[in-house]
């Protein structure tokens, strides 16, 4: 009972590291530039797709592949703001947040579709050699490539997190969030923090993109599940906090995965939800976000 | 009874005191001014006033009735109307939309919203905003949107008008016309408090100043007499206006 | 290594359908001939002239979640039409003449509402006189409706509920097997192939999804279990959508379950291999309905893919008449034989065809008569229906071995003999 | 060029809405194709959809992302008391005010939500109902072989069509009223419009609850018009974010915005995917990308500065 | 040093400025005065690269400005400090100060530089760890200062410091924009306190309806009848 709980736990933490780091990407974005980009989920979708295809056809470990998943997505990161997003820069908030909703539901939909003519609607996933490999302790199973996941997932959030408190283009970052004008003023090129900003959160949705095909699997139409829970989580974890954007991932996860053991499977989101609701009448700004105003 | 009478009123932020056992009446037909240091809980005061926030104790007594713990939206129908420091025009209405709400929504309002746009109209005129009555709000400048914020608060038939800044950001003549058009307000009977930290201005409009610091009153009197307490000198005033 | 692989091009008239049926027919009765192309002869009462065609439709998933089903269906349909219509079409004796079929594909999003507003446009615009079903029960629940709302015969394949066929509907059919067909099949069937009692895998989990046709096969499965002496020792629902299986796995695996019988769609069913691999339990024998049904799913999972079994309805190694060229069409053009559900919808056309030709005439009610006595065999054999529009149809039993799909029964028309029991995980 | 009066123009606008409500009810009698007739009801549904987010989000500046738990309640509702034997009429009512009652329920907590935390806790509740919805009724919902024997168009096209106008004319009386000016109030400044008298609960309530019931009353009609379907649909996000996307790109917070955002929403979707398969939503969403960018703030957005141009060319 | 010729500024349609000319020598110290919405901070936001003017020039050094984005001239050595003096809430005091020295021309003096903006605000360096958000109105205007300074610039842009301050802390304001001043960093000073501003400038210049309309030395302006009257005031109402 106590071995089937743990193992529960496991798995649900390992589920919560990729919406956290899915989230992650999302929230930056977010955070700097007010663009609500719902197609965060189709770069995913790209990322996977990225990997599935080195391995499918040069073989290339997913995890080896991994700088060539988030090259992929920075260039198309960049493409994307270049030709789409970065028009509206200078809008004001509430504009921005619609256009930027307006043009992520267009390029979702050309995405999904692309890739449904390039790849076609089946689903892909990455298996490896040592995909079923696990190691047990105390007589739960942690699966290899999972914990992998998990730490590639922790080490580039505790990487961001690095990033934006120690360097100088970090803090230009936080400092862009705040007010635009006050840190143009100081020197700061926003467009470069915008676009930075903006293929980070790309490249981020490529790496769980990668991660997702390696650990389930990947088809076209997979971004809007993967979109609505980065907002759920990106909400959670509360935002401008990327530490607690993860946390919130995780702390999802593994309700979601407790609600199947403790209560039923069918339950299992609707139980994350009505927590994530709650958290919410009690703590409107998130679990770690900062009260507004 | 006084008009307006506030009792140990108290308020904390976390630790903070923002506003710490303020006592003082307000008479009808009174102005009274409200100055002191930055952050000494001026605005905090008249938030507190206005249900905007709860006080952690004290009372507040207008017109015989406690209005602690009333919804904020109840302060101006009672005949309580503010401004804001920093001003909040209903930017995406017009001017003359603007000053409509208070109208409607105010003390004493209007049959008709007809009614209501003629009535707005005189106000605009008041504060000389007539030919601005079409304007988007988001189109005024600063100075306007203090008239029209202005404007929008008398609409309501206010008994007690809270100012708060209402001349920063003002040049010394700038700060005249407001002096003359607050004088004019008082005509009408009603009651005015004010924060301001032009003291010039508010020795030459006040009945009677309050001041506060660190969120304590520190003093209060005759414009006359704050001026050359010490203690207002050494917080507030400085070494110019002794 | 898989490459993308290119779409049909279907030999169907997508660009401009509406405009192309519009023109010459809009006031007139289906069967009915522009008035303007002759003068009306007042003294000899001739058979009517024949329309230049006639007109088939059908709203399919081809993009959205159910697009990988509908990318199968399609094909199917076109290549027949193509086949008949190389012989010069079908003979309506009202006419005296060979009519080719024109067949109109629309693409609903897997939206069921997008797909009535197409079958609408279907019926009122192109005047089809059959309509062809799309894919998942979620379409065909929207589509079916439609066609008995106009009246128009509808045949459609790639979904095994069986509720939908007890609404007294008239005009629906589907040569596919259904869930009340599938549920003793997959015992007796185990029963025939492991003659040896002592090493028939007893001991069952099922695995349900929470949507009607979970529920219906499910309950079956139960019935069943219990009348070929097997015994259930786990039955546990989850939300369509899970990839989550720890806990339904652990308890499969305390319960010695021999036996996994579950219906996910994807992305479930390949998250539930992958959990089943790493938490160590392999079923002697599984039945994973749907999922593996992807193409993809061997070069997906591996090895781990394979002793996976299905009941897809078909399976291009079927000896029957018409398979082969099947194949060599779908083989041109997509680099391997016939998929899945390619065979079913191929016989869709096929049936339709032999129902007109009987029929003798472009009516829809006789044409739907002509469906309901249909008793002919075609590419997944022989075909009968029952007064619910379920039809009495082969029910075969595919297996993932290799990496490659086998048909592992029936015995006759077997490709190749059950692999059982499956080696466990760590050792294949 | 000859001014008009502000009356004289009125009349004129006035004239031109009730002869395009005159096309409109007559264009069953004169189109016989059930296509165009279908396609209407779906420009008309999305019409009141579109309209009736507009009067929370768009009037009251509340984002809901969650409109789509009114449509399926109504839906819902509607579908099963009138399924059971009740008249039409009064299931849709029913329906409506179910969906009023859920808005209620959740009114007071989500309204503590400010700007995205209030758009993702709208879509997180609208998810529980899509999930829950789909676990307890999985069974398919179609109409019985006896109702699609007599199953006729033109009445719900009508349906439609009286909801839309309804929906449009509830929508123009509220702006035009005493309320509609302390909703735009809220939605402009909060604060300021509570100093001055206005509850922001009560009228934000108000938008939420008016909303809600149209929302109601469209998914009672698609459950009327609807052959069969799973409930669950009723209930899918889709519902929400074409309903938004329509009224981004119309103009949001004015009447006619969503009107024209649904009818070019819809009727391009269409055309596309008539003539090109799966081709289309490429296609589409590619015009939906060219329109947002070179047309900032929707069609009215850009009907706004033409008219300012116009005006100072006079 | 400083010198803008000819601008013509507008907000979409609405023309702000109307053929600005004026300049700014090394080491004045300059003032900027008018009514509300005569186009002052209009001014200081097309010196900035905030606004591009749609006519004219902006040259500093007699390099011309016209072309470069804002931060760009940042680097090239004008800081403005914005009206209401915004502050980065969510940091600390010493990075808000840290920020300031972005441009790479600053960076390598940044620790010096922060020691001499202690110098001139000791009171920053007692809050040096303190959230910027909890700072009060004072001190925020002093960080915001404070945080130009550190890009070194040759000219600093201030719009409004007074806004909103209590008497005392004005008068200690006006002593410390004095004090940078000395220091050698040239100022344009836009100021509504129309009497300390004047009587602390080598040189005004007078804008109304976003147009030049006066320019002299402080005192000279101090004694403009027409000045008195528009600017100064009584308030004896
Ligand atoms: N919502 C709040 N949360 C925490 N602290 C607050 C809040 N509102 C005000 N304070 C603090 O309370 C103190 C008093 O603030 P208040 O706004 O009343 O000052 P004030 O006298 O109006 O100053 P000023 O003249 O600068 O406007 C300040 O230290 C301020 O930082
Ligand atoms: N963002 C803006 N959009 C449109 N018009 C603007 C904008 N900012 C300023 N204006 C207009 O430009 C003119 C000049 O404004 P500016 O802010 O430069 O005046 P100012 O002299 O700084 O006044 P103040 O003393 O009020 O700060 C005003 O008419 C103002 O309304
Ligand atoms: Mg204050
Ligand atoms: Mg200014």
């Amino acid at each position: 009972m106590l071995e089937a709980l743990a193992q529960n736990l496991v798995y649900g933490i390992l589920i919560g590291a990729l919406y956290g780091l899915a989230a992650v990407g999302l929230s930056l974005v977010f955070g700097v530039t007010k663009f609500l980009n719902v197609s965060h989920g189709e770069l995913l979708m790209l990322g996977g797709y990225a990997s599935f295809w080195l391995f499918a056809l040069w073989k290339v470990d997913p995890f080896i592949s991994l700088p060539a998943a988030i090259i992929f997505l920075l260039v198309a990161g960049v493409v994307f703001y270049k030709l789409l997003f970065g028009r509206m820069v200078k809008l004001a908030e509430g504009d921005k947040i619609q256009n930027t909703l307006l043009v992520g539901f267009g390029l979702s939909l050309i995405l999904q579709n692309l890739a449904l003519q390039f790849w076609t609607a089946d689903t892909r996933s990455i298996t490896t050699a040592y995909s079923g490999a696990v190691f047990s302790f105390a007589g739960v199973r942690f699966p290899l490539v999972r914990v992998a996941s998990l730490v590639i997932a922790f080490v580039l959030i505790v990487a961001l997190q690095l990033f934006l408190r120690r360097t100088y283009t970090g803090k230009a970052l936080r400092a862009t969030v705040e007010n635009w004008e006050a840190a143009t003023l100081m020197g700061i090129d926003i467009q470069r923090v915008y676009l930075l900003s903006f293929v980070m959160g790309a490249a981020l949705a490529g790496v769980a993109g990668a991660l997702v095909a390696v650990g389930y699997s990947i088809e076209p139409a997979m971004g809007m599940s993967w979109t609505l829970k980065s907002l759920v989580v990106m909400v959670l974890g509360g935002l401008g906090s990327i530490t607690g954007t993860f946390v919130g991932g995780i702390i999802l996860g593994v309700t979601e995965s407790a609600t199947g053991f403790f209560l039923s499977l069918t339950y299992r989101e609707v139980v994350g939800l009505v927590l994530f609701l709650l958290v919410l009448v009690f703590r409107p700004q998130g679990l770690f976000g900062v009260k507004e105003g | 009874m006084p008009f307006l009478q506030v009792e140990g009123l108290c308020k904390s932020f976390g630790g903070l005191k923002a506003v710490n056992n303020v006592t003082f009446d307000v008479a009808e037909g009174q102005i009274i001014g409200l100055i002191g240091p930055n952050g000494s809980g001026k605005t905090t005061t008249l938030n507190l006033l206005t249900g905007f926030l709860k006080p952690t104790a004290g009372a507040v007594t207008f017109k015989g009735e406690n209005i602690i713990g009333r919804p904020r939206s109840q302060m101006c129908p009672k005949g309580i109307a503010r401004t804001f420091q920093i001003v909040k025009p209903f930017l995406g209405l017009t001017a003359l939309e603007n000053v409509m709400v208070g109208k409607v929504y105010g003390r004493d309002s209007a049959k008709s919203l007809k009614a209501a746009a003629e009535e707005s109209r005189e106000a605009l005129t008041r504060v000389g905003l007539a030919d601005k009555a079409r304007m988007l709000a988001k189109d005024l400048t600063l100075m306007q949107r203090k008239r029209l914020e202005l404007a929008r608060a008398l609409a309501a038939k206010p008994q007690l008008l809270l100012l708060d800044e209402l001349m920063a950001g003002l040049n010394p003549k700038e700060a005249d016309d407001a002096c003359a058009l607050i004088q004019q307000i008082r005509q009408s009977k009603i009651t005015i408090l004010m924060v301001e930290h032009i003291v010039k201005a508010i020795c030459a409009l006040s009945d009677r100043i309050v001041v506060l610091n660190m969120g304590e009153k520190i003093a209060e009197g005759t414009p006359d007499e704050i001026i050359c307490n010490p203690q207002v000198i050494d917080v507030y005033l400085g070494r110019a206006h002794a | 290594a898989p490459a993308p692989t290119a779409t049909p091009v279907p030999p169907t008239k997508a660009p401009e359908p509406t405009k192309a049926a519009v023109a010459p027919t809009t006031a007139a009765p289906t069967t009915a001939a522009p008035a303007t192309t002759k003068p009306p002869e007042p003294t000899k009462a001739a058979a009517p002239p024949a329309p230049a065609y006639i007109e088939i439709g059908a709203s399919i998933p081809l993009t959205g979640k159910f697009g990988s089903l509908g990318q199968q269906v399609r094909p199917g349909y076109a290549y027949a039409v193509k086949d008949i219509n190389d012989a010069g079409g079908i003979y309506v004796k009202e006419y005296d003449k060979k009519i080719p079929l024109r067949l109109t594909v629309y693409d609903d999003e897997s939206d069921p509402t997008k797909a009535v507003s197409k079958m609408e446009t279907l019926f009122a615009d192109n005047k089809v006189v059959a309509y062809l079903g799309g894919a998942a029960s979620d379409m065909h629940v929207a589509t079916t409706a439609i066609a008995e709302k106009n009246k128009v015969p509808y045949l459609g394949i790639a979904f095994a509920l069986n509720a939908i066929h007890q609404k007294g509907y008239k005009y629906l059919f589907s040569p596919f097997p259904k869930s009340v067909q599938q549920g003793p099949d997959t015992f007796t069937i185990l029963n025939a192939l492991i003659l040896d009692q002592s090493q028939r895998p007893l001991k069952v989990a099922i695995f349900q999804e929470k949507s009607d046709w979970g529920a219906e096969q499910g309950a079956l499965w139960k019935e069943n279990a219990v009348k070929n002496g097997y015994t259930v020792v786990v039955a546990e629902e989850y939300a369509v959508g899970t990839t989550n299986f720890v806990d339904l796995i652990n308890k499969a695996k305390a319960a010695g379950a021999e036996t996994l019988l579950a219906l996910p769609n994807q992305p479930s069913g390949e998250a539930l291999v992958k959990q089943m691999v790493e938490l160590g339990w392999t079923p002697k024998f599984s039945l994973i309905i749907r999922a593996p049904e992807n193409v993809t799913w061997s070069t997906n999972l591996g090895k781990n893919g394979d002793y996976v079994t299905i009941f897809p309805g078909w399976h291009n190694g079927m000896k029957f008449p018409g398979v082969d060229k099947l194949n060599a069409a779908y083989q041109a053009e997509f680099k391997r034989p016939a998929d899945l559900l390619t065979g079913p919808s191929y016989a869709c056309v096929q049936i339709l065809a032999a129902a007109i030709e009987k029929a003798g005439t472009l009516d829809r009610d006789k044409i739907r008569d002509a469906i309901a006595a249909t008793n002919m065999t075609t590419v997944i054999g022989p075909v009968t229906f029952n007064p619910d529009g379920t039809a009495k149809v082969l029910d075969p039993l595919i297996q993932w071995q290799n990496g490659k799909l086998e048909m592992v029964w029936p015995k006759d028309q077997a490709t190749k003999p059950l692999a059982y029991p499956a080696p466990a995980f760590d050792r294949r | 060029m000859s001014r008009t009066s502000p009356e004289q123009s009125r009349r004129i606008q006035i004239i031109f809405i009730l002869l395009l409500i005159a096309i409109l009810v007559a264009l069953p009698q004169v189109i016989k194709s059930d296509s165009t007739i279908n396609l209407a009801v779906y420009v008309l549904l999305f019409v009141s959809l579109a309209s009736s987010w507009n009067i929370l989000g768009g009037f009251s500046g509340q984002t809901n992302l969650g409109h789509a738990a009114f449509f399926g309640a109504g839906a819902l509702t509607t579908r099963m008391l009138w399924l059971s034997g009740w008249n039409l009429f009064p299931s849709l009512l029913a329906g409506g005010l179910v969906a009023v009652a859920l808005a209620l329920l959740i009114g007071v907590p989500a309204f503590r939500l400010r700007g995205v935390y209030f758009a993702i806790g709208t879509l997180a509740l609208s998810q529980i109902l899509y999930i829950t919805v789909g676990n307890m009724l999985p069974m398919i919902s179609s109409l019985p072989a006896q109702d699609l024997a007599v199953y006729q168009l033109a009445p719900r096209y009508y349906l439609f069509l009286a909801i839309a106008l309804f929906t449009i004319g509830a929508g123009y009386a509220l702006i035009n009223s005493r309320l509609g000016l302390g909703i735009m109030a809220v939605r402009e400044e909060e604060d300021a419009a509570e100093s001055l008298g206005v509850s922001a609960l009560k009228h934000k309530l108000v938008a939420l609850a008016l909303s809600a019931f149209f929302g109601g009353l469209t998914g009672g009609a698609f459950a009327f018009y609807h052959v069969g379907y799973y409930p669950q649909l009723t209930f899918g996000p889709e519902w929400t974010f074409d309903a938004l996307m329509m009224v981004y790109i119309g103009g949001m917070g004015t009447i006619v915005g969503p009107i024209i955002g649904a009818v070019f929403f819809v009727i391009l979707r269409e055309l596309l995917a008539l003539n090109l398969a799966e081709m289309h939503l490429i296609v589409f969403g590619t015009l939906f990308i060219l329109v947002v960018l070179f047309l900032p703030g929707g069609f009215m957005g850009v009907w706004g500065k033409i008219s300012k141009a116009l005006a100072r060319q006079q | 040093m400083l010198k803008i010729e000819n601008i013509n500024a507008f907000y979409g349609d609405l023309q702000a400025l109307w053929g600005i000319s004026f300049e700014v020598n090394e080491g004045e110290l300059v003032a900027l005065v008018g009514p509300n919405g005569a186009g002052k901070t209009t001014t200081l936001r097309v010196i900035s690269g905030l606004l591009k003017p749609r006519a004219g020039n902006v040259r500093l050094d007699n390099r011309d400005l016209g072309k470069e984005d804002a931060h760009k001239i940042v680097e090239l050595g004008i800081s403005q400090v914005l009206e209401g003096g915004k502050v980065f809430t969510a940091m600390s005091v010493l990075e808000n100060l840290e920020l300031g020295a972005f441009v790479g021309r600053a960076r390598k003096v940044r620790d010096e530089t922060i020691k001499w903006v202690y110098h001139i605000f000791p009171r920053l360096e007692e809050r040096k760890t303190q959230r910027a958000g909890t700072l009060s109105g004072g001190e925020r205007q002093m960080l915001a200062i404070g945080r130009a300074l550190m890009a070194k610039p040759k000219v600093l842009l201030l719009d409004e410091p007074s806004f909103g301050l209590a008497p005392i802390l004005v008068e200690q304001m006006f002593e410390m924009i004095t004090e940078i001043n000395k220091q050698g960093v040239t100022v344009l000073l836009v100021e509504q306190n129309v009497r300390a501003a004047l009587e602390l400038t080598n040189r005004a210049y007078v804008i109304e309806n976003g147009r030049i309309v006066g320019q002299g030395t402080g005192d000279d302006l101090l004694s403009f009848e027409s000045i008195r009257s528009a600017y100064l005031g009584d308030c004896n109402a």
